[in-house]
């Protein structure tokens, strides 16, 4: 099995408004293997991208704020990094694509311009070489004519090549592993299924690892080789996606296959939880799933649940692991 | 970070070059020509020609153009100026006039009795501004290049009128012959005065300069220029003068006054003026039209009060509509005191015993004395149940209000500084209160009183050959007003005039208001 | 054949792209060009395609909240396309929608109480007690509290939400009810809720569904007929277990292959579309979809496709797929 | 265009109904009721509004605005001659609003919520909460009575503006004199200009420092600037060119608004510091109602506030986001 | 950072609470309306602490003590009639706190209706609306009082119109803006789904929340108003002797500022403060309602 190139442990952010204060994410261990993809789960709200930011270093503070916890990347510990060497790490060693393509990029800028300026910072290119280097990227990531391309702004290109730009900013200086933040949230599907062929693409050629964050578990099964489920701040569940998708682990993990509609489906009833997602400034106690788990007993409230081993690479967070239906 | 910085650093250098700047003042040059600067709180040409003044102009006019005479009020006497001397015929028609011979324009064509009639003839025939001296005028003669004779319809003293300080100005009529009518207008000058137009800035300032070829001629000690900077600021002005940038401020509050009154660098040179301040009362209206309620608000103005902290001591109470020291002022007639207790009983036997009206003053915006008068005497009228409404507004909207063709828009009370054209009790009792039903001038009292008419008409005819039976017809016809009460007669003011210490040789002349004759002046020391 | 519950027929709706001085239209946004389209009574029609094929714009046309440019409207049998806004009660009274952003369909400043008995208040005369049981019985039925009729949309989570814009949609009882996106903005748990919710309440109240989605699975769960547009035009109509089984328009095919699924193990061949939805300002000639579609020929660019059917109530508009000839729709 | 017709004929509008009657005044004092009849068919007062409104707007467009009732002058031909110092005087004042605000918003933004922001708020909203002309008089006491660097008013000493006569190129006496080498009149008329100028400063100042900070925040906000630190681009590249191109805009328009401000506040500080230029027009003919000279202005000064709209449009135009 | 917005939120008295740990929150806010709640209670007690109501009132004068210097008797000192200075500024208050809001409400009564007419009638209505609004835009605000205040004549009535003309085109631009982004909600649509009457839907729906940024606007114009009467007086437009406005002290004061510093100082303080406390509270709305300045 290869080496973790991200690992995140005992890592809590903590966020503070008018309400209270309240520790919204809070992941006991996670890692992610040299050259895989891994898919991060979670409905709105579940800290899914708090976890992205955190790791990049890059949680508002005000309000947020990281009050434990490590990040290892490449055998450095990313929170401990003075701000000079995080700055060199961001874009160069760890890139970012995310949800809004529009948003994620300069509207008074060129595309062109935007893609270059990172070439020029990481790469300490001159301009035109920048340029020139930065029209390829665009080219790497299939769209058609980068040249008239690079010369466009954002608010011209259709969502879906916005999204390939990013992608191109993102490849722009090599980096090892990319987070891929709901990167096709608000695309249409079938355009959603060209940048997911994309990534997939590049990721073989490049042998980057891909840490891919999504709300729906069926967008990363394909792709991914291992899952991890988050719920309200916790991770409930991590292992190989058939393992974890095969729906005996959590059950969460169980309610929300249950819960989702198939194409083709013959189900007459879709199976329910009761109950809303928690308040993520005052989460329940112990197990955050409890209020809405049928298997809850005193000790989910009571105490944190353990890791339990399912089997190889396949931990769940659960007092009651190993419970089938 | 980098470009704040450099941004601060810039602002900041910035900043202290100005500062640097501000620190080197400048001394004054020598070997400038000596400059009489005054200090204006407005512009002083609203009109340019002669013919058409009115108003504030003459301050500048007097500097550039002559009369043929001019009155010394306080010797009641005519100096000549441009006429040497004259008669009259007993029946007080024909005035014929000598005049003084080698005298030139700016422009340098001769004065002489042809340009006399012209400049008069056109002022009449104009008929803007005072031009209305010349009304009993039927015809001039020029019989001689240095003879001027005017025959009258009916007898007015001429020698007054042609030292009028309005309407009485002799212009070159060839310029507007050879430059057009307007060419005055236009902002050009031309007289036998001792200063000429050099440059005018409309709003700023004027700038004169001396007229070599002036007939009393050039010595040393004479200012070479005259500098009217437009200030509107007292404050400024004050500080200017302070400064030394000015030699004379026109208007100052008596509050400046009464300090630089202390400091030895400046003259404060007061004399009596025949400047006085009414407030006419509209005697058309209820309840107004009842003299007794006229006369109860002649009992309610806090006269002493207003001298002494208004105009701190630069007045005294009027005796009737004649200010003090001109001629038909009689210091006999009837002078109404503070009098609460009688403005009561007046207004008791009025039907009003409470009062329960109230009334519409305006007071000229920019006029600060009035306002405070009108303020004052507002507290005082509350006291007799009168509620005064204060209104300031622009002269002219005030005149407008006070003409209205409709009569129930006119103000109640109108407060009004006033100063004669023809040194005279006529142009005070003519002007304001003799019957003026086709047109208004002054009498915004909107009063009428044949008798009153009868009396003043009168007298001017007889002021030109009997100055005595004009002297108490003029009386009879005042001791009428006070009884009458249309007017409030406050106050006669006096000249205060404030001048750089080093400026000698100044003499005020009541007759001309403001006006400085810069000619005989001069300066001892520095400014 | 009775009548439809909600029919159109060519029914087009143009927006005015305006510039200049003058704020002259210099060009037209085709939304929707020349649709027809029935609902039975009773049925649970699903409307689907991605953003920008008009398919909001269509159901916003259907319930008059836009006036169509050309084109007929009619609702149970009533023509309301072109009529004035004063004769539409019959429409505003049985046709309700509930949209597809749970925050903003609820006016934040009106409590729960009040936003669901605003359509009583308009359309009935009940006193305040009787809509008040009105409103309390529509909340149970939703599974909400009573006393959360006093309480403001803010303090609920979109689920909920979702819940109470259904109750108010439901309160006056209506014969149809459009269902804009109705939980693409909530959480999957939620979302399952909501659709049995929606589900159990139609065989409840008998009540007529046009669902707008672009979530296929959602409109297989919830509908027995599907329509499949694409920029301005109905490409595919049918049962959904037909044109589920058997896609017969490319654009039906790429768009079930471009679905996820959580078949990570067998590798689907997925068909990938090239380029981006043209313009609606500006659509190709002949065959919309042709210059992504995967099977264009010479033809597609040049004849438009007529809306056709290939077996029993499935039909198809493209010039390559087996119709049955002679047939017009 | 339709803007300026507008603008025409609200203040057509206003000249007709103005309390006082033209006509009477144009007649003068002394006038008669035929002279003023005679008077009021000169001025066309006897027509149909619609004509008389034609005949305004024909009059205007040839650079007529009537007549000043106080100066008996052209309207058209007293501004022409009171603009420039006032132009310079809004120049000038806009400048230092410029150069002191923009950084301070800036260092404001980047320091949010330290004592550099609190300090910088707080100058910012003294600036757009002081009234105009007390904050002249209180530089006055302070720079002119207690400290003595600066005069009391004017454009220039009265004794220099004798002796020294500078061409009138622009008639921005400061760019004048530079050109033409008359250092002391610059020097001198620099002197004059420091206190109204910070007086006219002390507004826009304020509120261009106050929107700068807050539209670099919301830009500070957008993902775009988090993208760009996600990328590593150094803080200075993304605050100084990432986020201030995108923050310009709203501040451009604030800053036109401004202008526009400036140039009615000069009608207050010119009052006070005795400057010879439009607002001392203006306040004069307040004071003395001048109604032809009021409207004049205000349409002038109305059709300048529009075409500096009309430049910060095109100006904002340039934004690719409106480009379409 | 975009934190799920589907966490219930507290009820109606929290909301009150949670406005009010915004307000306190930042300090300048906070000391904002700390001082207008001072000058309201100034404003409404005034005849109570005051010395010298009548100077104030009735503007009655005691010549003998003109221009005397701040001391234990006259707090803030007495003006060229007398008067004491502290008990007119201290009436000040009233009138100024009065032309605020007369005159920022008669510009909301104006301009809000016709913002939320044209913004969610649109069309021909809207283009009429905006066109008038336009050429009214186009003169800035204070020119404009100026002009309109010199025609109607010298009253603060008048003044207060003259200021109202010359702002409510803001007011209806602001809430066009507003209605028009409202418009095209879904609880807009719902309700016109439903067929309640266009009426309704405007005030109900549309107006109650398009309010805030007009309350936030308005706030801001109080302060812009205050100063903008106090110039019209300044200019003898406005306020008319004896009223204790501020402008109109501050412009009698022109004439004495060098004899008599302390007559226009603290007029002017007062007004400085009064404006501040609006433009500090107004920021402090702005930040608590606008959400893109938002800390959450």
């Amino acid at each position: 099995m290869p080496a973790p190139l991200l690992e995140l442990k005992g890592l809590q952010v903590e966020f503070t408004t008018f309400e209270g204060r309240g520790v919204t994410l809070d992941i006991d261990r996670l890692e992610v293997l040299e050259g895989e993809s891994f898919g991060l789960v979670g409905e709105s709200g579940s800290g899914k991208s708090l976890t992205a930011l955190a790791t990049l270093n890059l949680v508002p503070n005000p309000p947020g704020r990281i009050i434990r916890g490590e990040v290892w990347f490449q055998g450095r510990d990313l929170l401990r990094l003075p701000p000079r060497e995080m700055g060199r790490v961001r874009g160069a060693q760890i890139a970012a694509i995310f949800q809004d393509p529009m948003s994620s990029l300069n509207p008074v800028f060129t595309v062109g311009e935007q893609v270059t300026r990172v070439l020029m910072h990481h790469q300490r290119l001159d301009r035109k070489t920048a340029y020139r280097r930065a029209v390829e990227l665009l080219e790497t990531v299939r769209l058609s004519d980068p040249e008239t391309v690079g010369r466009k702004y954002p608010h011209e290109l259709s969502g879906g090549m916005r999204q390939r730009v990013v992608i191109a900013i993102a490849l722009s200086c090599g980096a090892r592993l990319l987070i891929a933040d709901e990167a096709t949230r608000n695309l249409d599907v079938t355009i959603q299924a060209g940048i997911i062929d994309l990534l997939t693409e590049l990721k073989c050629r490049t042998g980057i690892t891909v840490l891919y964050i999504a709300n729906n578990p069926a967008v990363v099964a394909e792709i991914c080789d291992r899952i991890g489920l988050l719920y309200a701040g916790q991770l409930v569940e991590v292992g190989p996606s058939a393992a974890v998708l095969a729906g005996g682990g959590h059950p969460y993990t169980r309610a929300l296959l249950a819960a989702i509609p198939r194409v083709g489906d013959t189900r007459e009833v879709l199976e329910v939880t009761e109950g809303f997602p928690p308040d993520p400034i005052r989460p329940p106690p112990g197990c955050r799933f409890h209020p809405r788990c049928r298997r809850a007993s005193p000790e989910c409230q009571a105490a944190t649940p353990p890791a339990v081993t399912l089997g190889p690479d396949h931990r769940v967070y659960c007092h009651h692991a190993g419970w089938s239906a | 970070m980098k470009g704040i910085r450099a941004w601060s650093v810039a602002v900041s250098v910035l900043l202290l070059v100005t500062v640097a700047l501000a620190g080197c003042r400048q001394a004054p040059r020598a070997g400038a020509p000596d400059v009489f600067v005054i200090a204006n709180n407005i512009d002083p040409m609203w009109s340019w020609d002669p013919a058409d003044s009115f108003g504030e102009e003459i301050p500048v006019l007097f500097e550039m153009y002559e009369t043929l005479l001019r009155y010394h009020p306080l010797q009641d006497k005519l100096e000549p100026v441009l006429a040497e001397d004259w008669d009259v015929t007993p029946d007080g028609l024909t005035w014929t006039f000598r005049l003084r011979s080698g005298v030139k324009f700016h422009c340098g064509h001769a004065f002489d009795a042809t340009q006399v009639k012209k400049s008069i003839d056109r002022t009449r025939e104009r008929g803007m501004g005072a031009a209305f001296i010349w009304d009993a005028v039927e015809r001039i003669d020029a019989p001689e290049p240095q003879t001027v004779v005017f025959h009258l319809s009916y007898p007015i003293p001429v020698d007054l009128t042609v030292a009028s300080a309005y309407g009485a100005f002799m212009y070159c009529p060839k310029c507007l012959e050879e430059k057009g009518d307007d060419h005055y207008n236009n902002g050009n000058a031309c007289g036998t005065g001792p200063y000429k137009l050099e440059s005018w800035r409309r709003g700023d300032q004027v700038l004169l300069t001396r007229f070599d070829d002036y007939w009393r001629g050039w010595e040393d000690n004479h200012f070479d220029k005259i500098l009217v900077k437009v200030v509107p600021e007292t404050g400024t002005a004050r500080q200017m003068l302070e400064a030394g940038e000015v030699d004379h401020v026109r208007l100052l509050p008596f509050e400046d006054i009464q300090v630089l009154k202390k400091n030895p660098r400046f003259n404060v040179a007061v004399s009596p003026s025949f400047q006085n301040v009414y407030i006419l009362i509209n005697s058309i209206r209820e309840p107004l039209n009842d003299a007794r309620v006229r006369q109860a608000l002649s009992y309610s103005i806090p006269y002493a009060d207003i001298i002494k902290y208004v105009m701190h001591d630069y007045a005294t109470q009027s005796v009737g509509p004649v200010p003090a020291g001109m001629w038909g002022h009689d210091p006999g007639l009837k002078q109404y005191t503070y009098d609460l207790t009688r403005a009561r009983e007046l207004l008791a036997a009025a039907g009003y015993p409470n009062g329960g009206f109230s009334l519409v003053m305006t007071v000229a915006s920019g006029d600060e004395n009035h306002r405070k008068v009108a303020e004052m005497w507002k507290g005082e009228l509350a006291k007799l149940g009168i509620a005064l409404d204060i209104r300031t507004m622009p002269f002219d909207a005030q005149w407008d209000l006070a003409k209205s063709p409709d009569v129930k828009q006119r103000q109640d009370l109108y407060i009004l500084y006033y100063w004669p054209d023809v040194t005279s009790p006529q142009a005070f009792l003519e002007g304001c209160f003799v019957t003026q039903d086709d047109y208004i001038i002054f009498n915004l009292s909107y009063y009428s009183n044949p008798l009153v008419d009868d009396l003043v008409y009168g007298a001017w005819q007889a002021a030109g050959t009997d100055r005595v039976r004009a002297t108490e017809l003029y009386r009879q016809a005042q001791a009428i007003l006070l009884e009458d009460a249309p007017a409030i007669f406050v106050y006669d003011m006096q000249n205060v005039r404030v001048l750089n210490a080093s400026v000698k040789g100044f003499k005020d002349n009541p007759a001309y208001p403001y006006v400085l004759f810069v000619y005989d002046l001069y300066r001892e020391g520095k400014r | 054949m009775t009548t439809p519950m909600v029919e159109a027929q060519a029914v087009k709706m143009y927006f005015p792209i305006r510039a200049g001085v003058l704020q002259r239209p210099v060009a037209w946004v085709r939304a929707v060009d020349g649709v027809d389209l029935a609902v039975r009574k009773g049925q649970s029609m699903g409307l689907v395609g991605e953003s920008g094929c008009g398919k909001s714009t269509l159901v916003r046309v259907l319930l008059r909240l836009y006036r169509p440019t050309a084109g007929r409207v009619r609702f149970m049998g009533q023509e309301i396309g072109h009529c004035p806004d004063g004769k539409l009660g019959v429409l505003r009274k049985e046709a309700q929608m509930v949209f597809q952003d749970p925050y903003w369909s609820l006016n934040p400043r009106m409590n729960v109480g009040e936003i669901i008995g605003e359509p009583l208040a308009v359309h009935t005369r009940l006193s305040r007690r009787e809509l008040a049981s009105r409103v309390e019985g529509v909340l149970t039925m939703m599974g909400l509290a009573s006393g959360d009729g006093r309480r403001f949309p803010h303090e609920f989570s979109g689920g909920q939400r979702q819940r109470i814009a259904i109750a108010r949609a439901l309160v006056l009882r209506p014969r149809l009810l459009v269902l804009d996106e109705p939980t693409s903005a909530i959480d999957a748990l939620s979302q399952a809720q909501i659709l049995n919710l929606l589900n159990s309440l139609r065989q409840e109240l008998d009540v007529t569904y046009l669902t707008v989605s672009h979530d296929l699975a959602v409109v297989s769960y919830l509908c027995e007929a599907i329509t499949v547009m694409y920029l301005g035009k109905v490409v595919e109509h049918g049962l959904t277990r037909d044109v589920f089984r058997n896609p017969l328009h490319p654009y039906t095919r790429a768009l079930m292959s471009a679905i996820p699924q959580f078949t990570s193990a067998v590798k689907r061949e997925r068909i990938v579309l090239s380029g981006a939805v043209p313009s609606a300002v500006t659509p190709p000639p002949g065959c919309r979809f042709h210059p992504r579609c995967p099977e264009r020929t010479d033809r597609c660019a040049q004849e438009e496709p007529g809306l056709l059917e290939a077996a029993g109530g499935h039909h198809v508009a493209c010039l390559s797929a087996p119709v049955q000839p002679g047939d017009p729709h | 265009m339709f803007v300026l017709v507008g603008v025409s004929l609200l203040t057509f509008m206003m000249t007709v109904i103005i309390p006082a009657d033209p006509a009477a005044r144009w007649a003068g004092v002394r006038a008669t009721a035929e002279q003023v009849a005679k008077a009021r068919q000169e001025l066309g007062l006897d027509q149909p509004l619609p004509v008389q409104y034609l005949r305004y707007l024909s009059g205007v467009l040839r650079g007529n605005l009537g007549v000043s009732v106080r100066t008996r002058q052209p309207v058209m031909v007293d501004l022409r001659a009171y603009l420039p110092a006032t132009a310079e005087l809004v120049v000038v004042g806009m400048a230092i609003s410029l150069a002191i605000g923009l950084p301070l918003g800036i260092w404001s933004a980047v320091r949010k919520d330290t004592w550099v922001d609190h300090m910088c708020r707080a100058i910012a909203v003294f600036g757009v909460s002081l009234p105009t002309f007390w904050l002249a008089m209180n530089l006055q006491v302070l720079f002119f009575r207690w400290l003595g660097w600066f005069p009391l008013g004017g454009r220039l000493s009265s004794m220099l503006e004798l002796t020294t006569t500078v061409p009138h190129l622009t008639g921005f006496l400061l760019l004048d004199s530079l050109v033409t080498g008359h250092w002391e009149v610059f020097g001198n008329s620099l002197r004059h200009l420091a206190l109204p100028a910070l007086t006219l400063a002390a507004y826009p100042l304020g509120l261009v420092a106050k929107q700068i900070r807050s539209s670099l925040l919301e830009v500070f906000g957008e993902d775009y600037i988090r993208v760009a630190r996600a990328y590593g681009l150094p803080e200075r590249v993304v605050t100084y060119s990432y986020a201030l191109k995108n923050a310009f805009g709203p501040t451009l328009t604030v800053f036109a608004l401004c202008a526009g401000y400036s140039l009615v506040n000069t009608f207050l500080i010119e009052a006070v510091f005795n400057w010879p230029g439009l607002g001392n027009y203006t306040a004069m003919a307040v004071t003395t109602g001048d109604y032809p000279a009021i409207m004049g202005i205000t349409l002038v000064v109305a059709v300048m506030y529009v075409i500096l709209n009309l430049i910060v449009d095109v100006l904002l135009a340039l934004d690719p986001r409106v480009r379409v | 950072m975009a934190l799920p917005a589907n966490r219930p939120r507290p009820a109606v008295l929290e909301q009150i609470r949670y406005s009010g740990y915004l307000i306190t929150k930042n300090s300048l806010t906070t000391v904002g309306f700390g001082i207008v709640l001072v000058l309201l209670v100034i404003a409404l007690l005034a005849p109570v602490f005051v010395p010298h109501p009548e100077h104030a009132v009735l503007g009655t004068t005691n010549v003998a003590e003109a221009l005397r210097p701040p001391s234990g008797r006259y707090l803030f000192g007495t003006d060229e009639l007398g008067r004491d200075l502290f008990s007119r500024v201290i009436y000040g208050t009233r009138i100024s706190l009065q032309i605020g809001t007369l005159a920022v409400g008669l510009a909301l009564l104006i301009g809000v209706p016709l913002g939320l007419v044209a913004g969610y009638l649109g069309g021909f209505v809207d283009e009429v609306i905006m066109r008038v609004t336009d050429i009214f835009l186009s003169f800035p605000p204070l020119l404009l009082a100026i002009a309109v205040a010199a025609l109607l004549g010298r009253s603060l009535t008048n003044a207060m119109i003259a200021i109202a003309i010359a702002w409510w085109p803001w007011y209806t631009r602001l809430m066009r803006g507003t209605v028009i982004s409202l418009r095209e909600k879904p609880f807009v649509e719902a309700a016109r789904m439903m067929g309640t009457p266009a009426t309704r839907i405007m005030v109900r729906h549309v107006l109650v929340n398009s309010l805030s940024p007009v309350i936030v606007q308005a706030s801001l114009d109080f302060g812009s108003v205050i100063l903008t009467s106090a110039a019209l007086s300044f200019l003898g437009l406005g306020a008319q002797p004896p009223q204790p406005e501020w402008g109109l002290i501050l412009s009698t004061a022109r004439n004495y500022f060098l004899v008599a510093p302390w007559y226009s100082f603290f007029p002017g303080m007062a007004m400085v403060i009064t404006v501040l406390a609006f433009n500090l509270v107004g920021d402090g709305l702005r930040e608590i309602t606008d959400p893109k300045t938002r800390r959450l």
